[in-house]
């Protein structure tokens, strides 16, 4: 099962990006992109990690 | 793993997916990458597998290089302790060595090309149509044809190279003894890497270059760096220079150069650059677009004629030996329809093997001005704060250049043996990684690739070796 | 960039955010990384700012390890053409080249210490509390103490090393001629950088190995090449053999192995490992716990005391000095507050700088296997294929370890100067790249680090300059 995210997660982003999403705890996968043919940018990940912090906030 | 046809169901002897015309770099990268893929591959060259970079350009320079390394080593060996003498450079034996090194890649490259089942002809091409190839009389067809003729030395008008004292490079890499006295005509990587050879097999030597400085192309540090070197080496350069003429005497060349002074010396090396091999090959006559003697194509390498590509020295930009390469593997992946991304000229890592060496990839400092303005940050770390190099006794810096708070976006570098640092650095410009994706990853001390780290750990402000 | 407390309001001269015991890597990177985070640092050292790296490790035997490279240079001149004559070594000139290295750097240190504002107390320290270091009577009260105590030479029950003519790496490092024969004890990397720097300066060597293997902590196919090409270079060496004894007579050592072979030389180095310097030092006496006299820590380098942190050699785990910056780093950003991420102890590069070098990152193939079983794929390119290694006359290969369709998680490389080619193999094992990412990527040609290119290439099932 985790096989086909893997891949799908190498072909989204660069490694560097990959890495930083990884270390931040977010899934590639739900990650809106922005960069060309669907590449997920550093800034999409940081995006993501401030809508996801928003919500934490806004849950409690 | 490979995907070879079988011999029986192999196309038609003059017929094929893809015809090849050229087997330097670009051309025999393209039609292994080709054959790799399934493809049918005709591989026509007139001369040897392996073109210029393999015969008379990249590997023989560098072995000379290195004949020179091993000299300066034995010439400098008390300041480390080691009693050596340097009686003198036997050139019969050093072009013993660099054919040697040839001959062995020769026969390697030459089994690659026949284990994946290329047909190769021998002979010289012609573009007799969009899609063919005329060789001696027969006819090559291609689904798709790729040029990849490359390039050759080019001269200044009115001067004339004779073979035997002016030279162009490929000339100079047969030379069978040590000149005593050089003029070097070009201040670029070619005339730089034999200057730097001569050099350090006693030659003196004066490099003539009309641009402001040497390896013009280089980021401005990195050539001053280059100069301050040369300088301590006792390698004369006159930058901001023109060449005017020279008269050739029986056994010594006098160059006179604008303002009127002259420079004597034994041979006149003309490195000014490198002119495409485009004419007279039927490719204008199918109109193929040109543009002063080059090939210009498509970010994918198309020409203007639809079954038509071109890889190499023929289509204007870097002229390196893995741009052809990624050159060819693309075009060869993107005829097999696998639809690969086009090579980013930007991300080519770029070498210049003398002593120091200069190596880079991504934009210099002015590039990186003109395209982001104000919005960029540099940071040079000198190579005085690391540990390899002092042992190694070589000075220069690891520079980078980011976009402010953005990736980085040039590495520029100079020292001995920087050259082999260039693929960490093209990494990081190619994944477009920040200075903080670098800083966790502690280099292995003591290594001159910890300057890398050492930069980019500075650029992320938490600089350890290093004054902040 | 630095954010130092002005002088002003510095806090008392015995009370400091931290107190570090130990200026070897891990101490003194800690103390920079604190002080420019606007900490207040006391330093505490013993000996000399530096460590055991600086002084009596990395950097004298890789200053040794070059004056070998330069005197191989001139021996094998012939082969490249150049003639050169090696006389002898001249071990005063060695040793001089050697200490001026050493004496730079250490004065570059001390800059950077003095620069950034730390406390640097000279003396021997004892942890009196979890947060007092007592020095000489005065005691240094910290918010945190991170001990940096380093390592020593170990030797083995009843193997009496005396200074002279059964050595640890410390006296061996001054010697003052070379001998015309060793034993060296144990094959480890540190066994093998002397054996290799002693061959080089015309001694015969014989390395006594426990284990299988020489670098028993390499890929077994790295250690495999260097048994090979030490073969080659007649470093004699017996692996799967326990030292039994040593007689020490007035001009030789007589070793007997298990077994009753018995080896002679002038002198026997003693190279079996390093023992953390932990003793009487007030840890255990304070509650820090300990395991066969490391101190053990968390991740996060915390110590089973709240206030106690601990790094470098004496925390089980990697001897080198620059997981021990890496470390010092950490700690001083978890001080700090900055909540950084854990060292991975597995994306430390490991390098062994004897000619060959081995160079590594990440798993080996075995440990691979174990932890994905028979999910993983390995690829070696040999070094015949690579240019620049012909050109140096160099063998050996890069070896890729990854997860089936997933991330490269090893590399291991043998070869001449292949040390520097870590940095870059690093970055792809860190950043848990793929094959694939690095494939477009094309090296410089004609440098080492394409041979990882080319191994990315054959890995991606694109293989270039290798038969598929
Ligand atoms: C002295 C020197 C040093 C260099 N050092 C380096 C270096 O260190 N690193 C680097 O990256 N680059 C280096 N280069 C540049 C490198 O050699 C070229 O970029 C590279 O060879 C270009 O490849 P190519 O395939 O475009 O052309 P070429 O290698 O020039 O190959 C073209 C081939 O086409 C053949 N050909 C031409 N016309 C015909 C025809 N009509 N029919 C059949 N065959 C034909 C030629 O015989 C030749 O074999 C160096 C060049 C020189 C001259
Ligand atoms: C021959 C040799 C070669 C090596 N080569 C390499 C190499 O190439 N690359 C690499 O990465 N690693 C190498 N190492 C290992 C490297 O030197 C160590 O990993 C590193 O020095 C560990 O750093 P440390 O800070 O833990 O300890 P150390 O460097 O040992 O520093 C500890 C310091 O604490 C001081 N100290 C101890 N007790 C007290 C006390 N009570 N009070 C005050 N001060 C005290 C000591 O004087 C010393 O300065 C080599 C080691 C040796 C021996």
């Amino acid at each position: 099962v985790a096989v086909p995210t893997q891949r799908e997660a190498r072909a989204m982003a660069k490694p560097p990006v990959r890495k930083l999403a990884k270390d931040l705890g977010v899934d590639l996968a739900t990650v809106t992109a922005s960069g060309p043919d669907g590449v997920v940018t550093r800034e999409d990940v940081q995006a993501a990690v401030a809508t996801s912090s928003e919500e934490v906030a806004l849950a409690t | 793993m490979s995907r070879l046809p079988c011999k029986d169901d192999r196309v038609p002897k003059d017929s094929y997916d893809v015809v090849v015309l050229g087997a330097g770099s670009g051309g025999y990268a393209c039609a292994l990458r080709a054959a790799e893929l399934g493809l049918s591959v005709a591989l026509i060259e007139k001369d040897r597998l392996g073109g210029t970079c393999l015969h008379v350009g990249c590997i023989p320079t560098k072995a000379l290089l290195h004949a020179a390394e091993v000299a300066d080593a034995a010439r400098e060996s008390e300041q480390f302790g080691v009693r050596a003498t340097l009686e003198g450079i036997d050139m019969a034996g050093v072009n013993g060595y660099k054919d040697a090194v040839v001959g062995r890649l020769f026969k390697g490259l030459t089994g690659l090309v026949k284990g994946r089942g290329i047909e190769v002809v021998e002979g010289a091409g012609r573009l007799t149509s969009p899609t063919t190839v005329d060789v001696a009389g027969t006819t090559y067809t291609g689904r798709h044809v790729v040029l990849a003729t490359g390039s050759y030395p080019r001269s200044l008008p009115g001067l004339e190279v004779d073979g035997e004292r002016v030279l162009t490079s490929e000339q100079a890499l047969r030379l069978d003894s040590v000149p005593a006295s050089v003029v070097v005509l070009g201040g670029g990587v070619i005339g730089c890497e034999f200057a730097s050879v001569w050099r350090s097999f006693g030659a003196e030597v004066t490099i003539v270059e009309a641009l402001p400085h040497l390896v013009p192309l280089e980021d401005e540090a990195s050539s001053k760096a280059l100069e301050r070197a040369f300088r301590k080496r006792g390698i004369a350069f006159r930058t901001d220079t023109r060449f005017e003429s020279v008269k050739v005497g029986d056994d010594a060349v006098q160059v006179t150069v604008a303002g009127g002074d002259t420079i004597e010396a034994d041979l006149l090396l003309v490195a000014v650059g490198r002119g495409p091999v485009t004419d007279k090959l039927g490719y204008a006559e199918q109109g193929v677009a040109m543009e002063r003697g080059f090939v210009t194509t498509d970010e994918r390498c198309r020409t203007s004629v639809p079954e038509v590509y071109a890889v190499g020295d023929i289509v204007p930009g870097l002229q390196l030996a893995h741009r052809g390469f990624a050159q060819g593997i693309f075009v060869a992946e993107d005829i097999a329809g696998l639809a690969p991304r086009p090579v980013e000229e930007v991300t080519i890592p770029r070498v210049t093997y003398c002593e120091p060496e200069v190596a880079s990839v991504g934009l210099t400092e002015a590039q990186a001005r003109e395209q982001y303005g104000e919005e960029i940050e540099t940071l040079t770390y000198d190579l005085a704060g690391n540990g390899k190099s002092q042992i190694l006794r070589t000075a220069g810096f690891v520079k980078l250049v980011r976009r402010t708070e953005g990736p980085v976006v040039g590495v520029h570098m100079v020292g001995a043996r920087v050259g082999e640092l260039v693929g960490e650095a093209q990494l990081v410009v190619g994944w477009e990684a920040h200075p903080d994706d670098v800083a966790p990853l502690v280099h292995a001390h003591p290594t001159q690739n910890e300057a890398l780290g050492e930069a980019h750990l500075a650029l992320a402000g938490k600089p350890l070796h290093a004054h902040s």
